[in-house]
């Protein structure tokens, strides 16, 4: 099963993880991203995230599809917030299930590095001075 | 004919707003538009990298663009 | 922060998640192991786990101080259950937070493959014809 | 001088139940212990591998025991 979503609310870490999971599956692995309380010691106020949603589902698909090709994988669960968060909120849930641990927790890793490459989501960190857009190893 | 490119992140900052119009005259590739575009927005060379996506796809520098392509402008992503 | 507890009750996956996420995370892994249905093709009914408490809260607390000292990490949580579990019921939650997402993965991948090998907590198959020990890789 | 024996999982069926007595006679070694309970209980030899146990931690071989401390019988662990 392969469920993705681009979301303007609060994720669900519970329901995300109990999906990912089926009887046939000995084990889940999962990552959640939250927003972090400081960026280069800089105090971070909130984050905005934009996103090219046709695009975005477009990469998030083509991602778990090759998950679901790459590795013996029962499910994968990609649900990725949008909108403006506020430290400690969760911006992104990838859970996997699988029969056996190893291809779970590859396939969730390929996932969410995958994910921070190729998917069109931008976050602009607002700091009490300033905001700026986040380019990753700039 | 005009056609419409998206912009988003940064980009917008450069665009100055989410979309901007741009006169399609004959053959056009994705590396002839960020040449357009680079004269027209030189902050667009500042940044890393970035890259042209056509109907939701990366492009590659030799696409051709048709006036009905959707087309818009990826700075480095950072989701998750 | 670590946690680690030995519960004869329903884990929490929410939680413990929750907790292993603090204001200094970027991220999140865990791995939950649940009951899985079948056993080389045979139909699991339920599962029956037993454990040398005092050592094996010894060994957990090993492997938690060991993943401290070898990554990164800022919190990691394992709770196992024991007990009788039912078919989807979760065994064991381990969760680690860390600033860094592949210190994470790392260490929440060492904790489950440790805890496999080190921790004494056994599993009792009850099948509809009979019961068995597991043994792993025998 | 007895010592107790914990077991745990199928060792447990070897010895018919969760612990047994042993009299302490001498020097004995973790090795000299599974010698002594192998020819009591020969189904340990049927396990793949199995541990002793002292004091919640596992003992090697040359480790000698003393009347004071906790044992217990490991078969291969199943958690997770």
């Amino acid at each position: 099963m392969i469920d993705i979503k681009i979301l303007n609310e609060p994720l669900d870490t519970a329901s995300c993880i109990g999906n990912a999971t089926d009887a046939a599956c000995g084990g889940t692995a999962s990552f959640i991203g939250v927003v972090r309380d400081k960026t280069d010691g800089r105090k971070v106020v909130r984050l905005e995230y934009e996103c090219y949603e046709s695009m975005a589902l477009k990469e998030l698909a083509k991602i778990a599809a090759h998950a679901v090709e790459s590795w013996k994988i029962n499910n994968i669960v990609i649900h990725h917030r949008v909108g403006v968060l506020n430290v400690g909120d969760v911006a992104v849930i990838i859970a996997v299930g699988a029969a056996h641990r190893a291809a779970a927790f590859d396939a969730c890793r390929y996932a969410i590095d995958t994910l921070k490459i190729t998917v069109p989501i931008w976050k602009k960190e607002v700091f009490e001075n300033g905001e700026v857009w986040v380019s990753p190893h700039a | 004919m005009d056609i419409n490119i998206l912009a988003f992140g940064i980009v917008k900052e450069f665009f100055g707003g989410p979309s901007i119009a741009l006169e399609l005259q004959g053959r056009l590739t994705v590396a002839g538009l960020k040449e357009k575009l680079e004269a027209t927005y030189p902050d667009l060379k500042r940044l890393r990298t970035y890259m042209v996506a056509v109907n939701d796809e990366y492009a590659e520098d030799e696409l051709v663009i048709r006036p009905e392509d959707e087309i818009a402008i990826i700075p480095p992503v950072s989701g998750g």
